[in-house]
């Protein structure tokens, strides 16, 4: 079971983030369901990289050579991580700014287009 | 759609989604397996390559150093939007808040929670220095480090001391903190080039695996990031600071 | 040690869920700050604390500070719009 | 900053990008121009840093942006806007994003510099904060985005697991030996649902009109003119320097992206024709041209390519033409609905050139670049033995082109029912007539534009040039030896395409576009009887398809999980 539990977590935590966008009826608790569906690829790529006894990837008090996980994922969860929080922020901007306009954070309630 | 239809064809959609995607997961190796080659070459390497006992931070800021770029430069854009989106709308609607006006709003704090927030102040800021200046060696780095020190600033809002964060941040300062760090970024991949390697490319002594002066330019790329994360996290929270403090008027809910 | 990584796992869905289901976003809030830190501790088992680090003070710590920010500048404009109303 | 130093410093430096993305594509016609960034060149084929790859294709499209940007700031000059220096450095970032996403030779460095002219864009959308218009349309967009740059993610994390690399000739190599199974299957599906999302095909296309109609037109030169070409860039690409191998004999795949491709082509082009909105026409205008591009793309061969990258390099600089012509209008009459606007704009004549000059390059009109690159296209699409694609491509074209001929009658001369009297009605309005006439450097990027979308329908040889390009961006082993261990290309001969048919094809769809523009104007002219059944008829359609478009963000996101569940069902059906 142990074998795919963490792929199976990613996948569930990416699902649920979708259903709470599309069940949202406010658009601060949307883009935190983003955040949700975003932390699902940190997960998937730390557990593809991740290597069973194997230390952190930082060999200051190990030598080189000790097995150790990949540090390459490590890297791209870390860019992911920056790009998450940014977007997140410049989003939770534009919901402010919905706010301001529509005066509502509701999607449901606002003004449906002409065409 | 209504809300009970959308509802019920996402949740239709996203069982078959959510079956392939199943499918396809267990085509991986098992999980603890890792069968490389990149990140096994880099674990061997590296050290060697670079001096820089943290492979991690080598490979953030060496060998995919161009990602890290392009991630700061995210960061940038996301202030830059963010400042855009705010910044607009207090031109438009409101007045900036003098710093009399900060001091009037600014939430009530007692005594107790200010001097805690203030001695904190301190150790936080050497923390954050800290794990910039070592992220070659342990973990941690300019970004984590960038963080904490924007959380440094936080604290001294925290305890009430909203005019002294302007003094000290004021928005020009912060502005071009974050965009220096940006841009000495891109001026020290262009020493590469200018030392006739290649863009990103390493011009300063390796030194001893393990010494804080070491890893090249790992160590100042990481100071370079640090000061573009804290002063970019600082104008974020600021702008969205402003944004409460400007609407709290005398009279208003509060 | 595996029996440590299965409960963080299962921590991380439940919490993860967790913060969909409260709809309310200024408790919505403090729970993905809660979310954050369970997956920074997990990154922690993941050998990766660079990560660990960053989502520790981003996940838990700025983010959730930014939401609360954003809600209350959102209050703020309710308010702002009743009284408007009101007039 | 002082406002013209910000302008010029802006336009010079959107400048100075094209010339070097121009140069760039100067050195790559002899063989794919490689730099290892740190200069960690690969040891073994295993590449231990990133690397931009350039080609023709890449670069092209590279210059595509430089072009529309410089346009783009060059208009913005003489409109006021408040925070002119930020604005100014996110429409650079937002370029240097692009330019870096289509140099890339990395699939996770693509999808960062994706990101960073995703974000960029976000921003630029939303702050036009003196519209009241509906901010919603800024979130759905960045919302639904962000979802498919998510999935992009998955896709490239799963690739990583199974191949252990994530540069893109490495990728190709690692996969290529055996046929796709499960894991390479739902990473494609994850890559591409993402990337579909960016191109708006349909069903990943809800974000769009909204985006594009509140978009400033400086941000909307760029969206009409090369993000929705990103999109299908990236498809090709990811394609065919990582999946061609293990999707090599897989028959049903084709059939697959063609279903998508006439759908996008179809639902685009009666969306674009019901609408009275000119930047949401323009926006349905570009879904019905990708989905006219995906087309090519999907007979996954190096005709269709090269017809297609031709065809979308001309298409976006003629849309990029006409949406600045529509922040003319939008600038001076401070309105964009051609009903409203109805019989307004008789003293913008040079707006109304541009239109109808616009318009006839969206239908593929000699001499302008879409002619040369759909007769590219047609002629894939008959040696592929898909010949009524060719018919695809006249309605595409047909109704595209109606769709704007028949705004410009409306607006610029006052045809059209209920016309007069709107006119008469709005008669006080011209006193929001800001300024009587449109200034030379908000006319000039337009022609100037245009101008190049001819250039490159009259440049000799152009056709064999976009043949060879395609025949190098097709195929995988000779971009993974030159990325990862150089062996030499070779260049093959093509021989010169035939013009006379798809002239032809040109004509019929430029005359079916006007028939059906006038149509749309004189209703009053057309025999009652049939004209009356046909409405009727068409009514229940057309009003389930306006309301499937009135989205709001929940749906626009169920919209992506639907596309990418049957997407998704239809490859692994095809694939086992």
């Amino acid at each position: 079971m142990l074998k795919f539990l963490p792929y199976m977590v990613a996948a569930w935590l990416l699902l649920v983030g979708l259903y709470g966008i599309v069940t949202s009826r406010n658009l601060v608790h949307a883009i935190t369901c983003l955040s949700v569906a975003q932390s699902s690829t940190y997960i998937l790529l730390l557990s593809v990289g991740f290597e069973r006894g194997g230390t952190a990837p930082v060999f200051l008090d190990v030598p080189v050579g000790t097995r150790a996980v990949d540090p390459v994922v490590g890297a791209l969860t870390l860019t992911d991580v920056v790009v998450g929080a940014t977007v997140s922020a410049l989003l939770l901007a534009l919901a402010v700014q919905a706010q301001k306009h529509q005066g509502t954070l509701d999607p449901e309630r606002f003004g449906k287009e002409r065409d | 759609m209504t809300p009970a239809v959308r509802r019920r064809v996402f949740l239709v959609a996203a069982a078959a989604a959510g079956a392939l995607l199943l499918w396809g997961l267990t085509g991986l190796p098992d999980y603890g397996v890792y069968n490389g080659p990149y990140g096994d070459v880099l674990n061997r390497v590296a050290v060697a390559e670079r001096s820089a006992t943290n492979v991690v931070a080598a490979v953030t800021f060496d060998y995919r150093g161009v990602d890290t770029m392009g991630e700061e430069y995210i960061l940038f854009a996301a202030v830059l939007g963010v400042a855009i989106l705010l910044r607009a709308q207090r031109d438009e609607h409101e007045e900036p808040p003098d710093e009399d006006a900060a001091d009037r709003d600014a939430p009530a704090t007692s005594n107790a929670v200010r001097i805690v927030g203030l001695t904190l102040v301190g150790p936080v800021v050497l923390f954050g220095l800290y794990l910039v200046a070592h992220g070659h060696l342990t973990p941690g780095g300019g970004f984590q480090g960038g963080v904490v020190l924007a959380t440094a600033a936080l604290l001294v809002y925290l305890s009430g001391e909203y005019v002294t964060l302007r003094r000290v941040s004021p928005e020009l300062v912060t502005d071009v903190a974050e965009s220096v760090g940006a841009a000495s970024y891109v001026a020290i991949g262009l020493l590469g080039v200018a030392a006739g390697t290649a863009f990103l490319a390493n011009v300063l002594p390796l030194g001893q695996p393990g010494q804080l002066l070491s890893a090249g330019t790992i160590l100042p790329i990481n100071a370079a990031v640090g000061l573009e994360v804290a002063g970019g996290f600082v104008l974020l929270l600021s702008e969205f600071l402003e944004q409460t403090l400007v609407i709290r008027r005398p009279g208003e809910v509060t | 040690m595996i029996v440590l990584e299965v409960t963080v796992f299962l921590l991380v869905a439940a919490a993860g869920t967790a913060v969909v289901l409260t709809r309310d976003p200024l408790n919505q809030a403090i729970v993905a700050s809660f979310y954050g830190l369970i997956l920074g501790i997990m990154f922690f088992v993941y050998q990766a604390p660079d990560v660990a680090l960053s989502q520790i003070a981003v996940g838990a710590v700025a983010l959730p500070l930014m939401i609360l920010l954003a809600l209350a500048k959102v209050r703020a404009l309710e308010g702002s719009r009743r009284e408007d109303e009101d007039r | 900053m002082p406002r013209r130093l910000a302008d010029t410093a802006a336009v010079a430096t959107a400048a100075v990008v094209t010339v070097c993305c121009l140069a760039l594509l100067a050195s790559c016609l002899d063989g794919t121009a490689v730099y290892w960034f740190g200069g960690w060149v690969p040891r073994h084929g295993i590449a231990l840093g990133v690397a931009f790859a350039v080609d023709p294709v890449g670069a092209t499209m590279a210059t595509l942006a430089g072009v529309l940007a410089t346009a783009a700031l060059t208009f913005s000059w003489r409109i006021f806007e408040a925070v002119r220096t930020l604005h100014h450095a996110l429409m650079l970032v937002f370029l240097a994003g692009i330019v870096g996403f289509c140099l890339s030779g990395d699939l996770f460095n693509m999808f960062v510099f994706y990101e960073l002219f995703s974000v960029a864009a976000y921003a630029l959308t939303g702050y036009q904060t003196t519209d009241p218009g509906p901010v919603r349309g800024a979130l759905n967009f960045a919302i639904t985005n962000s979802v498919g740059a998510i999935l992009v993610l998955a896709g490239i994390a799963l690739l990583y697991g199974r191949a252990g690399a994530l540069n893109l000739a490495q990728l190709g190599q690692s996969l290529a030996s055996r046929p796709a199974d499960r894991l390479v299957i739902v990473a494609f599906l994850l890559l591409m649902v993402g990337f579909f999302v960016k191109a708006a095909v349909v069903p990943f296309h809800f974000w769009l009109a909204d985006a594009y109609a509140l978009a400033p037109t400086v941000v909307g030169v760029l969206f009409a003119g090369v993000v929705s070409e990103l999109g299908l860039y990236a498809v090709a690409r990811v394609y065919w320097t990582v999946f061609s191998g293990p999707f090599e004999g897989v028959q049903g795949l084709r059939g697959i992206l063609l279903v998508g491709a006439v759908t996008t082509a179809l639902v685009g082009g009666v969306m674009c024709v019901l609408q009275h909105h000119l930047a949401r026409m323009l926006a349905y205008a570009t879904v019905s041209h990708v989905g006219l591009t995906l087309a090519g793309f999907a007979l996954l061969g190096p005709a269709g390519t090269g017809g297609a990258v031709l065809y979308l390099v001309a298409d976006g600089l003629v849309k990029g033409a006409l949406f600045i012509s529509v922040g003319i209008i939008e600038h001076h009459l401070r309105d964009t609905d051609e009903r409203r606007l109805a019989g307004r704009g008789r003293h913008l004549p040079w707006v109304a050139g541009l239109l109808v000059l616009g318009a006839l390059g969206l239908a593929g009109v000699p001499p302008f670049g879409t002619f040369l690159g759909k007769a590219l296209l047609e002629e894939a699409a008959l040696a592929a033995g898909q010949p009524w694609l060719i018919g695809l491509f006249v309605a595409v074209a047909a109704l595209t082109s109606a769709a704007l001929l028949r705004a410009t009658g409306r607006v610029f001369l006052g045809l059209g029912p209920g016309g007069g009297p709107a006119a008469a009605r709005r008669g006080p309005d011209e006193s929001a007539v800001r300024h009587p006439h449109a200034h030379p450097t908000q006319v000039a990027p337009a022609v100037a534009l245009l101008a190049l979308a001819v250039a490159i329908g009259l440049w000799p040889g152009l056709t064999a040039a976009a043949e060879e390009a395609a025949a190098r961006f097709t195929d995988r082993p000779a971009y993974a030896a030159a990325v990862l261990g150089g062996a030499a290309e070779v260049p093959a001969a093509h021989p010169p395409v035939l013009l006379a048919a798809p002239a032809g094809w040109a004509v019929l769809s430029a005359l079916l576009g006007l028939a059906l523009a006038w149509a749309a104007l004189r209703p009053d002219r057309l025999p009652a009887g049939p004209r009356d059944r046909l409405a009727r008829a068409a009514a229940p359609a057309v009003a389930a398809l306006r309301r499937i478009h009135r989205v709001q963000i929940g749906d626009s996101v169920t919209w992506l999980v639907v596309g990418m569940a049957g997407f998704g069902t239809l490859l692994a059906l095809v694939t086992r």
